[in-house]
Parts: structure tokens; C-alpha cells; sequence
């Protein structure tokens, strides 16, 4: 305002000041012009049967078959035939039951009867069928339905029969991420690459897309009024997309949004302390089934050598990377890399700090600094240099693991790359170390227990897929072939074992996730893929009483 | 071919000089921070202390989510600060100094060609290409500077060339000619030396953008993370929960320094150009 | 009947190098109708007295003393006094009209400014008078000439264009500040002889400043001869330049090609630190002892004013 | 002539370079289509690369490119899922307002502001204007929005933290608009202030200055029927780089203020090496540049006769 007082002086001689109190006027009238509501936000708290949800992922299409951050949440609208309970089983949501061939070879999903999409339609097993092979012929994730889904058929009036071309164990884990299309919207679009409906979305779960306005920031639910399930008791609901975390943060604590959800992820740990100094907040805390690991290129040295990956395991701090890099909000992780959260867990030895001992291992297995220099030299007799890949997210992180080596004598260089490089590099291995995380969807994908992220007859952009050794090929083949509960447990304890010997990856901690969310709603459910965002949780929330 | 000085206002030449003053004391602190950082920071700025302390007598900026000591960053980011900034400008000065004298001596089709040149970067769209870059590029403070450096020399190269071209027409740059030396010769003995106090005000006013840009991908997470500037200072204090929990000392002294910094140098480069009675651009 | 009264007017400026007394108590009366003819070396303060008159000198300026244009003291006049004052009742012409007329304003446009600032006239009836005194000022094509830039004028053309706006308003001075410098001799006869010619039909008076004595004696009336800051001699023309009585007017006359061409000995002193006693003294053949300690003052003598101890 | 043929050139070497560059670096519109958590098999990367035409030699896309560029067809976007044409029409409005706004407001706050301080005396008023406009120049614009969002957005409150509009009634959009308005239009208005302050000083010592006076012009006057049109030459050859640069000029400040426009939209599409938007937006900033800086020619030429002269 100073500028405006200057302003005025200078211009405060004849003709000019009125022009400046024209102005003035033209940008003061509208704001103040807008009555009782004193500022954004406080007004709107009020409303206690609508519940706002802030992300900050970057939603860019208001195409909500293939735009990633968009299909999570249309999943409340397009529910997918499974869903994952809170406690991490896969079960049956527009499907009411499967039947599975013994040999895998042929799923039968009973679809529910009272399911209605929301221009009043009745949802069928052709809708679900046709999603099926709509997703088989046109997504271009789908390249695993084509190997793998033979004909997609209808038995009687409610069930949709796959039968596939070979035997596939989890269909189902599979059928929990992909949202049921409706058939007599979409078989009329050809390319959904260059499909999109800021609109009406129809959907057949207990809200539909209304509307996705994207230069506003926002994606709004309705509730859909052809729904039979039990009443929501909340009438809509907002997705407010945020380009910027912090001020995410700053509309959650002035009250513009209820509570914070990003798929696979934490609300910040260091923004934390201001959101728990608000009284109307609650937080949700879990330990996820995720993680943040430090890859190494096991294809080459050192990193091939598993004595170099123990020494490297020994050289990290992993209290203090806990108390940096996630506020204490991490548990220092066992060298089977899976956490606790994970179905059969196995307890493995924890990770342990303790830099005497990796310079010990190092001496001992070649790796001595023999012209004097600080820095250690590899087999070849060259200084270990070592480039250490990483994306702008993980840049402090990185500045400690660099630290750490360094002071073992193991020198690293720091490549802070974005997303689209580092995929390129590390698809191309051309990186040493790498810093990753892990998703929900990620630790159960493949053939589960994160052989996902390792088994390198697979790609994909957030997997190193690194592990080039037939014994581990076995054991996920091995996960792959069965549904039977002792066998998975006994292969699951197998990978762990696994993990824990040959450590291909350094876990550096196992994270929590903290949602925090407004008291005025109550009643939240979460599960481990989805977090808050699940169907079951939105039934259930409800207005705190008061 | 010097106009007559323009009678001044009262007093108009004393507060000059004090505020070329300022610039000039405000720059060779600065400077000297960078020199000396080593010795004059209380701490080494690597060396991790408790995280998120607020200013005390130990530290009296406090400590970052590293639990390094703020106040030693800080000194220490003038380094790559003024590395960048007077990297930056040092190429983008020379290569606008280049192309405006060729031009402005040479004419014709060399001047055609090399404005043409001229044209095409300056009607790049600099923020966009500079982020392209910076993100294609390995992210060190070098290619930050170098790229900036390379997109920046345009207005040095046209005000060059506008004086050079006055210049050539000077009597001793014609009776060189005469005199048969060489091209060469004649731009950097004659021409040159009558260029210098244009182009320095440039160059200061380079120094200011290229700070400012450095800063700004480094907000954008593009900058070089295993370096200390203050911009990639203001860049953690934004992710990592300066803004949010009102840690002032952390985001605002490192915003500060630029601001002082750059404003040194802009007043620098005023206070010559004005001296000069150059053209005032600034761009 | 005299219209401007010049009163021990003083100017300095306060620069980097100290202060320079541009003018140092100059007074002298400027007639009716009457053609005045300031002459001198380059810089010696002809221009500043002329931009005194209009208070045009920049800020760092002091004067003194009075210049009294009938019953108002113009020094003393406030800005917007002065205001209705310039371009109405006393107008000025400077050298470089090329430099004095804006460059990127139509030569029409600056001329019927001036009816729109002094006479409140509407844009139509304003340009029509601009475009009438472009006839008279012997442009073939006025209309094309309205439309014209200063830059597509010659010289010699915008001259013209400063002439006729000098002359528009009638008023009742007019300064000409060495309006024929730099000009070819053909064209500086045409311009003085049509200065002269609405002089005479405006009856104006004019005050003509220069260092051409050539100009001064064709057209002044009285002229007089400023050295250093100050007017060392004031005569009828015809007496001037018969029998200059200063011995600095006798040496500038015999240094005019047509004369002698004998230049006088030394260099004009510098304006910060002006030589003791008479100004010229340290170049005078005819200097006396007192010369060099005393500042002779202006005296009348024979119908003239002299300032010069040989006269006393 | 020689300059209209100057313009194609340039024109020709920066869309070269738009198709060029971000085809230099690692990775292609595919690498990051899906997200983390997706595997796109082989044969569908394949499918995709055929259909954006990137398995063909880079000559022949350079060649296809030119055909599209010269039938304006800016292809659509795997990432968006859009015709890229749409997508910029989109955002493109919404950028326009922003950035429009803010260069009429801070062209003509800083050039009567900067006119008025050169013009004036250098007295403690003008000292503190150019002090304060001195200041603004030298903060980089992504910290002054952070510090404004913060200040007036969250700890006062008066305004909303981001986007362009809420409720998209009038008082609605205003209101949205005026914190990033503001800071656009303080950093234009400082750079500007700095130019006609120095630019009106050197017109200021001119003949036709003291002329103007002796004419019988009042001081105001002086500065607005002459001084101001003469000065401000300088200025519009930045403004119409201004102009030129409406779309990526606003990049930190919507970012800072979430705001869906052309600048994030840039960002985006860098990020995900999404070509043909890229391509779409470079196309479109490059036409408004060179046709901004033809206009400014012949503005330039329309003020100055002296230019227009010379061609």
C-alpha cells in the first residue's frame, strides 16, 4: 500500500488524481463490494455436508480413463469390480463374488444387481465386459491384458467370464485399480486419447463427476440419485487441485479444505507442526506399506559386489534420516525391505548404522584406499566415484547418503535430474545409486512383495528393475502361481529372505503417512492403496455432531 | 561528437555519489562474504547441527531441515551466487561485445547477418528455453551460468553496435583505416576503449538479471541441489516448510541478499551509465 | 518609449567547476519597435540574457537584478504568469531550429499549439490559422507543408517555421537568439529581410542576438557589445560601426575580413575566474594603469554607454 | 522489405529450434505418459511413438513438422488427451486477462510515474519512488508472490489463495486476480519506471523542450505534449516484447498462485516432453513476438517520422 500513498503524492495534482481515484475505485469496488464475507474461506466453513479434499497432483485432462491422477478419484464415481478393505484384503465391489478355476485359467465375477449409473441406467455385465476389452484394446497400460485375457463372455443374467490364455493368479489385485466404464457413453468414442469431459462424467457409484474445471482447479462430486447402497451422509464432494503444496497447506489451516489426500503420500512432515497447532484438526496416522530405498545398479561394480552393497548398508545413518528427512515420522527398516504392513511379514535383521564396520568390510573386501587420497579405490584400482541419480524431491536426501559415503571413503556425485530424465537414465541404467519410493499399488503389483520394483523382465516408469538372477525369476514365478495361503506365505518369507540376503536395494526408512483432516466430519476409513480415497470411507464419514 | 554537459539540479551530483557510494561499499561486502567465507562464517555450512533451530547466539539465523547453520549458508551462498551472476554476464557480455562491434565496424552484410542473429534471440522465448535447458542439462551452477550468459548478450549487442557504428565514423577510426592497420587492430585498440563505459553499466545490469534467473529456476527445482546459492537456499526453505511455519530467517535473509546484491549492482550500473548520459535500457 | 527594462541583471551557474558568472550587472533598455542587436564573441553571455528574459534557463541557474517588461518584473513573475507571457507577448527564435521544433509532431501541429495554448481556438479554426501563416511565410504549398515533419525540412525551412511562429501572435518582443547561424549567405539575407518585413508590419520591436556584424549593421538599430559577461558599449548602429569607442569594438571590427582581419592578441578569460580590474584589460592595446586593479563602470558619453576608463 | 524478410528468417530459426530442443533431451512424450505406478509394454510404447510420428528419422519429422506448422495443425496431446490447439485456447484466455492486465496497468503506472519522477526535481518524494520502484526491480517476482500470497492471502486474508476463479461471478474473477495482477504489474511497472524516468531525463536537456516553454507551454504540458511521446519510444519496443512473451512471462506467478494457465502449462508440458505442445506453445509465443515487434516497428514509425524515413 505504500506504493499506492506514493502514488497518490505524485500524482496528486489535478487531472491525474482523479484518474488515480477512478482506478482505485474500479479495482477497491468489487472487493469490497462483496459484502458480510469478510475474507475466503471463513464463510465457507460453515458448510459441514460438503467435503472439500485438497491434492496437489498435477491432474492435467479431465479424461478420467487415462489421466492417472484423475482415475484415483474417479474411482468414487467409476468404482473399479475390487476393492481393498482397510485391512489390505482384495474383495469384491461392483463384483459380488469370483469363482476361480483351479488352474487359473477362468474368472468368474458376479456382478452386484442394485448398481445404477447416474442417468438412471442399470449397470451390467455388458458395461463390465465391455470396459474389459475397451481397456484391452485402447489403454496403453493394458499390454499385460492382451498376453494375458483370452474372450471376455457373459454366463447367465449377472456374470461376467474371463477366460484367460494362460494361468493368471491375481486378476483380482489387477481388477482393483481399473474404474468400470459405462457402455452406452463410451462405445461411442473411438480415441480416448483425444477424449475429454470437463462435465458430467456418468458414474455408478455413490457420487458422480460432476464436473471438472480445471482452469478453476476443481473436480466436483455429486451424489449420484439412482444409488440403492446405503446414503452417503455427506452431500458432495470437492477435489481442490493445488499447483503448490505450501499453500495447499495454508488453505487446509485457513479451513478451504477438510483434509489433504495424494495418492501414495504423506501430507509434508514438515508442514505438520503448523496444522497440529490448529485445534480443529485430526490427524490419521499408518504406517504405510511403502517406502523410501536407496537402488544400486546391480550390474555393475561395485554395486554388483554384495560385500561393497553390505558396506554401503553399514555406512547409513538411518536415525538420523528419519529425524531429517522425515521428522521422525519413519521407522529404520529391516534389510528384508518389506514393512510390517505387508501381508506375511517376515521379520528380518534391522539395518544398522555403524560406518566402523562398512570401512571394515571394505578394507576387507578390496576396496582400500591405497594411494592415500581419502577415497577408496574400486577392483580396478580406480577411486570409487560413484553417481548418485536422483529427482529434485529426493535432493536432500541425497546430500546426506553423499555425506555418509564420503565418510567411508566412497566418493558420490549428485545428478538431481526431472522425472522424464531420470526414467530415461535409469531405464538405460546409466546411474550407480538411486533414491526411490515405493506406492501401494507398487509393493503389490507383478507378483507382489515388491518384486515389481526388481524383476528386470519388466519395465516400467517408477520400477528399476534390476534384479537379473534366475533364483529370484523362480520366486516370482513361484508368488505368481498360486493363491494358496501357505504356499504365498512360505514364497513371500522366500522373497524376504531373499531381500535380506542379497540386499539389491537399501531400504532408508519405512514410512508413516499422516492425514490430516477437519473434526467437523468423523467416521474415516482408510485402506493401504488408497488411503482415504475409497468408496467405503465416503459412506461412511459423516458431520460431526456438535 | 560529446554533447555539453546538462547543467544539474542543486545537490543532484552530491546525493549521486552517496548512493554510488552505497553501491559500492554494499558490493565489496558482498564480495569480500565471498571471498573470505571461509573465515568469516561461524560455521562450516555441511557441518549438521539440530534441525529448525530458531536464531540463538550460536546460530543467529538459526538452522535449516539439514540443521546446517543458516547464517554460514548464507555467506557461503554468495559464492555461487556471484559466480553465477558475474559468470553469467562475463559471457554474455563478451559475446554481445563481440557481435555489436563486428557489426557496428564491419556493416553491410556482416551487420545484416549479425542482427539477424540479434533478432532471433532476442524474440526467443527466453524463461521457457532457459527452463528447457536447464532441466536438459545437468543442473550445475556452470551450465546455469553458461546458459544464461548465452541467452542474455542481446541488448549489449545492439547498444554496442549503435556506438560502434558512431564510433567508425570517428576521424582517428578513419585515419587508422588509412594508415592501413588491420581490422582487428583498429576494433580493439580504437573502437573498444571508446565502447568500455557503455558496456560496463550493461554488464552490471547483466549481473542483476542472471541473479535473479538463477534464483527462479531455483525455486523451480531446477537448480543444483549439491550447491549452496541463495536461491536454492530460498528453494528448501520453500519445500521444506519455511513458508508455511513462518520461519523468517530462514526464506527472508537469503531473498535479502539478492535484493541487496542486485540492487548494488543495478545502482552501479546506473550511476555509470548516468555518468555517461548512455541510453537508459534495462531488459 | 522603452518596453524592457534590463536592471543589473546578474546570472550565474553553479557547476561541478565552481561558479561561472554567465552575466554580470548588465542593464541597458530595449524601444519600441526597435531593432536591437546584441553582439559579441561566443559565449559571452548574449544567449543567457536572452533566455533570462523568458526565465529559460535551467535550474541551476541564479539571477539577480530586474527585468521590467512594462509595469511587471519578469524574473519575479510566477510560472504560469510567465507562461501567458512567452510565445504571446515576447517570443523567442532560437539557433538549430531543427533541434527547437519537436521531431515527431507535425510542423502544422506545433504552430496551431500555439493558438490553442494562447488563444483557447478550436483545433479546426487553429489549424487554419497555421496553415494561412504558412502562406505568408512564403510556403508554396501550406497544406502540404502542415503535414510535413521537421526532419523533411531543410534547415532553411524551419527557420521559416520558427519565424512565423515567433510573429504569430503579434507580440511585442521579439528575440532572436543567432537565428542565422550555420545558414548559407543567401538564405541569411532572405531571413533577416523577412524578419524585418513583419517586424515592421507587426510592430514589434525586435531584439536580435549575434555575433554577425554584418547582420547587426543592416538591420539594428542600436547595437550593443558584450565581452565576458558584460555590456562594455551601447550606440546608435551607424555610430557603432563609424566610430566604435571601445577599444574591444575597434578590435573586432578591424578582425572582420572585410576590414583589416587583424584578430586581437590572447584569448577571451575564463567565466569562473574572470580577470581583475576591466575584463579586458589583459588583451587591451590602449589598457591604463588603473585598468588592470579597478572595474570601470557603464557611463553615458555621447549619446552612448561606455565602460571603459579611457572615456571617463 | 529487408525487415519483413529479416522477421521470416528469424521466424524460421526459432521454429526450427522449437522442434529441435526438446527433442534433445533424454526422454520423449511416452517416457512419463502414465505415472509411476503403470508399465507400458513395449508393443504400445511402439504404437504410440508410430502414431506422434516419432519412429520415423528425425528429418522426416522435421519435414512433417513444417507441414503442420504451415497448415497451423498443432496435433493433439497424449497427455492431455486434447486437440493441443484446445488446450491452448484455454488456457490462453484466462493467461491473456492475467498477463493483459497486467501490462496495461504496469505500462502505464510505471511510464507516467517514471515520466512525472524525471521530470520532477529530485526531491525526497521522487527519491522514495525511485527507491521503492528500485527495490521492486531488484526482487525476484517469484519471491514478491510468495510474500504478497502470504501476507494477503493467508495471514490477512482478504484474498483467495489461488486459481483464476471460484465462483466466476465478476467480484469473483476480480478478486482472484488482483494479488497476482499486482505483482506482475509492480515488477512490469518498476522496469518501465526505470526506462521513461531515463529516457524523460534525456529529453528533458532538448531544444524543443526549452522551446515548448518559450512557447508558452506549462510544465505539465511540456511533459505530456512532447516530452512523454519522444520518451517513450524506448518503452514500446519492450512492451511489445511484453507482449510477445504473455504467455511464459506469468509462468512464477501462476505457479505461486495455482493458476491453470499458459505458464504452468508450459512447465507441464517440458516436464512431460510433451512435443507437440510444446511445439503448439513456442509456434504460438514465437507468431505473437515476431508479429508484436513488427506492430512495434510500425508504431515506432507512426511516432517517429524519422524512422519511417528510413525504409
Amino acid at each position: 500500500m505504500r506504493f499506492l500513498n506514493q502514488a497518490s503524492q505524485i500524482l496528486g495534482k489535478k487531472p491525474f488524481k482523479k484518474i488515480f481515484i477512478l482506478i482505485c475505485l474500479l479495482i477497491l469496488i468489487p472487493i469490497l463490494r462483496s459484502g458480510p464475507r469478510v475474507g475466503y474461506g471463513i464463510a465457507k466453513n460453515q458448510n459441514n455436508r460438503i467435503l472439500r479434499i485438497g491434492t496437489s497432483g498435477r491432474v492435467r485432462s479431465a479424461n478420467i480413463f487415462l489421466d492417472s491422477y484423475i482415475s484415483v478419484f474417479a474411482q468414487l464415481s467409476n468404482p473399479s469390480l475390487m476393492k481393498m478393505t482397510p485391512d489390505g484384503r482384495i474383495v469384491g465391489q461392483i463384483a459380488k463374488d469370483i469363482h476361480i478355476s483351479s488352474d487359473y485359467m477362468r474368472w468368474e465375477f458376479h456382478i452386484q444387481e442394485d448398481l445404477y449409473w447416474s442417468d438412471g441406467e442399470l449397470v451390467t455385465p455388458e458395461d463390465v465386459k465391455f470396459t474389459i476389452e475397451y481397456i484391452r484394446d485402447r489403454s496403453p497400460v493394458a499390454g499385460w491384458m492382451k498376453d494375458t485375457i483370452d474372450t471376455v463372455s457373459i454366463s447367465d443374467e449377472k456374470a461376467v467370464i474371463l477366460q484367460l490364455k494362460r494361468p493368471y493368479t491375481r486378476l483380482d489385485v489387477e481388477m482393483a485399480t481399473h474404474r468400470l466404464l459405462p457402455k452406452h457413453i463410451w462405445q461411442s468414442i473411438d480415441t480416448p486419447m483425444q477424449y475429454t469431459n470437463p462435465g458430467e462424467n456418468v458414474g455408478c457409484g455413490p457420487f458422480f463427476i460432476q464436473k471438472i474445471d480445471l482452469n478453476r482447479g476443481v473436480i466436483l462430486f455429486a451424489q449420484n440419485p439412482f444409488w440403492k447402497g446405503p446414503k452417503p451422509k455427506i452431500d458432495a464432494i470437492e477435489v481442490h487441485i493445488y499447483q503448490n503444496i505450501d499453500v495447499l497447506s495454508l488453505a487446509l489451516d485457513k479451513g478451504e479444505i477438510d483434509v489433504f489426500y495424494n495418492y501414495a503420500s504423506s501430507y509434508p512432515y514438515q508442514n505438520l507442526k503448523k496444522i497440529r497447532a490448529n485445534s480443529r484438526f485430526d490427524f490419521i496416522e499408518k504406517l504405510s506399506t511403502g517406502l523410501i530405498f536407496l537402488g544400486l545398479n546391480l550390474g555393475k561394480a561395485p554395486m554388483s559386489d554384495l560385500r561393497f552393497r553390505e558396506a554401503l548398508s553399514f555406512a547409513i545413518d538411518y536415525g538420523e534420516i528419519i529425524k531429517l528427512d522425515s521428522l521422525g515420522y519413519g521407522k529404520i527398516p529391516n534389510r528384508g525391505f518389506l514393512p510390517p504392513t505387508i501381508e506375511h511379514y517376515k521379520d528380518t535383521t534391522p539395518l544398522e548404522y555403524n560406518p566402523e564396520k562398512a570401512k571394515q568390510i571394505l578394507d576387507d573386501s578390496g576396496y582400500g584406499d591405497h594411494n592415500g587420497d581419502g577415497i577408496r579405490e574400486g577392483h580396478d584400482g580406480k577411486n570409487l566415484a560413484l553417481t548418485l541419480l536422483v529427482r529434485p524431491v529426493h535432493a536432500r536426501l541425497a546430500e546426506l547418503i553423499q555425506d555418509y559415503l564420503r565418510s567411508v571413503g566412497v566418493k558420490t556425485t549428485t545428478k538431481s535430474v526431472d522425472t522424464s530424465t531420470w526414467i530415461n537414465l535409469k531405464d538405460r541404467y546409466r546411474y550407480d545409486l538411486t533414491i526411490a519410493r515405493t506406492t501401494p499399488w507398487g509393493m503389490i503389483m507383478h507378483a507382489g512383495w515388491a518384486t515389481g520394483y526388481f524383476d528386470s523382465r519388466r519395465t516400467g516408469e517408477g520400477v528399476l528393475h534390476n534384479i537379473d538372477d534366475p533364483k529370484f525369476f523362480k520366486l516370482c514365478d513361484d508368488l505368481l502361481s498360486t493363491r494358496n495361503k501357505e504356499k504365498l506365505r512360505d514364497f513371500a518369507f522366500q522373497v524376504q529372505d531373499y531381500y535380506n540376503g542379497q540386499l539389491p536395494a537399501i531400504p532408508l526408512y519405512w514410512n508413516v503417512f499422516v492425514t490430516p483432516f477437519h473434526t467437523k466430519f468423523q467416521g474415516w476409513l482408510t485402506n493401504p492403496l488408497y488411503g482415504i480415497f475409497n468408496i467405503d470411507n465416503f459412506l461412511n464419514i459423516e458431520p460431526a455432531q456438535k | 561528437m560529446k554533447k555539453p554537459a546538462l547543467p544539474r539540479q542543486n545537490g543532484s551530483a552530491q546525493k549521486k555519489s552517496l548512493s554510488s557510494l552505497l553501491a559500492v561499499v554494499l558490493f565489496l561486502v558482498f564480495f569480500i562474504l565471498a571471498l573470505c567465507a571461509n573465515i568469516i562464517a561461524p560455521h562450516d555450512p555441511w557441518e549438521r547441527f539440530d534441525p529448525y533451530l530458531p536464531p540463538s547466539v550460536e546460530h543467529w539465523l538459526g538452522t535449516n531441515d539439514l540443521g546446517h547453520d543458516i547464517l554460514s549458508e548464507l555467506i557461503y551462498g554468495s559464492r555461487v551466487s556471484l559466480l553465477v551472476g558475474l559468470g553469467a554476464a562475463v559471457l554474455a557480455t563478451a559475446i554481445g561485445l563481440c557481435v555489436g562491434l563486428f557489426a557496428g565496424y564491419y556493416k553491410g552484410v556482416t551487420d545484416e547477418i549479425l542482427m539477424g542473429i540479434t533478432d532471433v534471440f532476442l524474440m526467443i522465448p527466453r524463461i521457457p528455453l532457459i527452463i528447457l535447458l536447464a532441466a536438459f542439462l545437468k543442473p550445475s551452477f556452470w551450465i546455469i551460468a553458461l546458459v544464461i550468459g548465452f541467452l542474455w548478450w542481446t541488448s549489449t549487442a545492439r547498444v554496442v553496435r549503435s556506438k560502434s557504428l558512431q564510433v567508425s565514423e570517428m576521424n582517428f577510426v578513419l585515419s587508422s583505416k588509412c594508415l592501413g592497420f588491420s581490422d582487428k587492430h583498429i576494433i580493439f585498440t580504437d573502437i573498444f576503449p571508446n565502447i568500455i563505459q557503455i558496456v560496463i553499466p550493461k554488464f552490471m545490469l547483466t549481473v542483476a538479471a542472471a541473479m535473479i534467473t538463477e534464483a527462479s529456476l531455483s525455486f523451480l527445482g531446477l537448480g543444483d541441489p549439491s550447491m549452496k546459492s541463495w536461491g536454492m537456499m530460498i528453494n528448501f526453505a520453500f519445500t521444506k516448510g519455511g513458508l508455511i511455519n513462518a520461519l523468517w530467517w530462514w526464506f527472508i535473509p537469503p531473498g535479502l541478499c539478492i535484493m541487496f546484491f542486485v540492487y548494488s549492482v543495478v545502482l552501479l550500473g546506473y550511476s555509470l551509465e548516468e555518468k555517461e548520459q548512455a541510453v537508459l535500457g534495462i531488459s | 518609449m522603452s518596453c524592457l527594462h534590463i536592471k543589473h541583471l546578474t546570472v550565474t551557474f553553479e557547476t561541478l567547476m565552481g561558479t561561472v558568472v554567465a552575466v554580470d550587472d548588465v542593464s541597458f533598455d530595449h524601444e519600441s519597435k526597435e531593432t536591437l542587436a546584441l553582439v559579441g564573441e561566443t559565449g559571452c553571455g548574449k544567449s543567457v540574457i536572452a533566455s533570462s528574459i523568458l526565465k529559460l534557463l535551467p535550474d541551476n541557474a541564479n539571477l539577480s537584478g530586474e527585468i521590467l517588461y512594462g509595469d511587471k518584473d519578469l524574473l519575479r513573475l510566477s510560472e504560469r504568469e510567465l507562461a501567458d507571457i512567452r510565445g504571446q507577448e515576447i517570443s523567442i527564435i532560437f539557433q538549430n531550429p531543427t533541434l527547437a521544433l519537436n521531431p515527431v509532431y507535425r510542423i502544422g501541429d506545433q504552430i496551431s499549439e500555439l493558438f490553442r495554448v494562447h488563444k483557447r481556438a478550436s483545433s479546426k479554426k487553429s489549424k487554419a490559422y497555421a496553415t494561412s501563416l504558412l502562406g505568408r511565410m512564403g510556403f508554396k504549398d501550406p497544406e502540404h507543408a502542415f503535414h510535413m515533419y521537421p526532419s523533411q525540412f531543410s534547415e532553411g525551412m524551419n527557420q521559416r517555421v520558427l519565424i512565423a511562429l515567433a510573429l504569430a501572435l503579434h507580440p511585442k518582443i521579439i528575440i532572436a537568439d543567432e537565428p542565422t547561424k550555420g545558414l548559407d549567405d543567401q538564405l541569411k539575407e532572405e531571413i533577416l529581410k523577412e524578419l524585418m518585413k513583419i517586424k515592421e508590419e507587426k510592430e514589434s520591436s525586435l531584439f536580435l542576438i549575434t555575433h554577425d556584424f554584418d547582420a547587426a549593421r543592416n538591420i539594428a538599430d542600436r547595437v550593443a557589445l558584450m565581452y565576458c559577461g558584460q555590456i562594455v558599449e551601447i550606440a546608435l548602429s551607424p555610430d557603432f560601426f563609424d566610430e566604435p569607442f571601445h577599444p574591444y569594438a575597434r578590435g573586432l571590427l578591424k578582425s572582420l575580413p572585410s576590414h583589416d582581419f587583424a584578430p586581437i592578441p590572447g584569448a577571451s578569460p575564463s567565466m569562473i575566474s574572470p580577470p581583475e580590474g576591466c575584463r579586458f584589460h589583459p588583451r587591451c592595446a590602449e589598457r591604463l594603469e588603473v585598468c588592470s586593479h579597478e572595474m570601470p563602470e557603464p557611463i553615458k558619453k555621447s549619446g552612448r554607454i561606455i565602460r571603459c576608463f579611457l572615456y571617463r | 522489405m529487408k525487415k519483413i524478410a529479416r522477421y521470416l528468417l528469424a521466424l524460421f530459426i526459432i521454429i526450427s529450434i522449437n522442434f529441435f530442443i526438446p527433442r534433445l533431451m533424454p526422454g520423449d512424450p511416452i517416457t512419463n505418459l502414465m505415472g509411476e505406478d503403470y508399465i507400458v509394454s513395449q508393443e504400445s510404447i511402439d504404437a504410440l511413438k508410430a502414431e506422434l510420428g516419432l519412429d520415423k528419422p528425425l528429418l522426416v519429422q522435421y519435414v512433417t513438422y513444417w507441414g503442420d506448422v504451415i497448415r497451423l495443425d498443432l496435433g493433439h496431446s497424449f497427455h492431455f488427451h486434447t486437440e493441443v490447439s484446445q488446450i491452448i485456447a484455454s488456457k490462453l484466455f484466462w493467461t491473456t486477462a492475467l498477463v493483459g492486465l497486467s501490462i496495461l496497468f504496469g505500462t502505464l503506472f510505471g511510464a507516467i510515474l517514471g515520466a512525472l519522477s524525471g521530470w520532477g526535481k529530485n526531491d525526497p518524494k521522487n527519491k522514495t519512488l525511485t527507491t521503492f520502484f528500485l527495490w521492486i526491480y531488484c526482487t525476484p517476482p517469484f519471491f514478491l508472490s510468495l510474500v504478497v500470497l502470504y501476507v494477503f492471502a493467508f495471514k490477512i486474508g482478504i484474498f483467495p489463495l489461488r486459481g483464476f476463479y471460484e465462483t466466476g461471478t465478476f467480484t469473483d474473477i476480480a478478486k482472484h486476480f488482483f494479488l497476482p495482477v499486482l505483482v506482475l504489474s509492480l515488477s512490469l511497472a518498476s522496469r518501465n519506471y526505470m526506462i521513461m524516468r531515463g529516457s524523460i531525463i534525456q529529453e528533458k536537456g532538448k531544444l524543443y523542450i526549452l522551446y515548448a516553454r518559450a512557447k508558452g507551454l506549462l510544465n505539465r504540458g511540456i511533459l505530456f505534449r512532447h516530452a512523454f511521446k519522444n520518451a517513450s519510444l524506448p518503452l514500446i519496443t519492450l512492451v511489445a516484447l511484453d507482449i510477445g512473451f504473455i504467455i511464459s512471462g506469468a509462468l512464477f506467478v501462476e505457479i505461486v498462485f495455482s493458476m491453470n494457465g499458459m505458464g504452468t502449462l508450459i512447465f507441464d508440458a517440458l516436464l512431460a516432453r510433451d512435443y507437440p505442445v510444446l511445439q503448439g506453445i513456442f509456434l504460438i509465443i514465437t507468431i505473437m513476438v515476431v508479429v508484436a515487434n513488427f506492430l512495434a516497428d510500425i508504431v515506432y514509425g507512426i511516432i517517429d517520422p524519422r524512422v519511417r524515413e528510413q525504409r
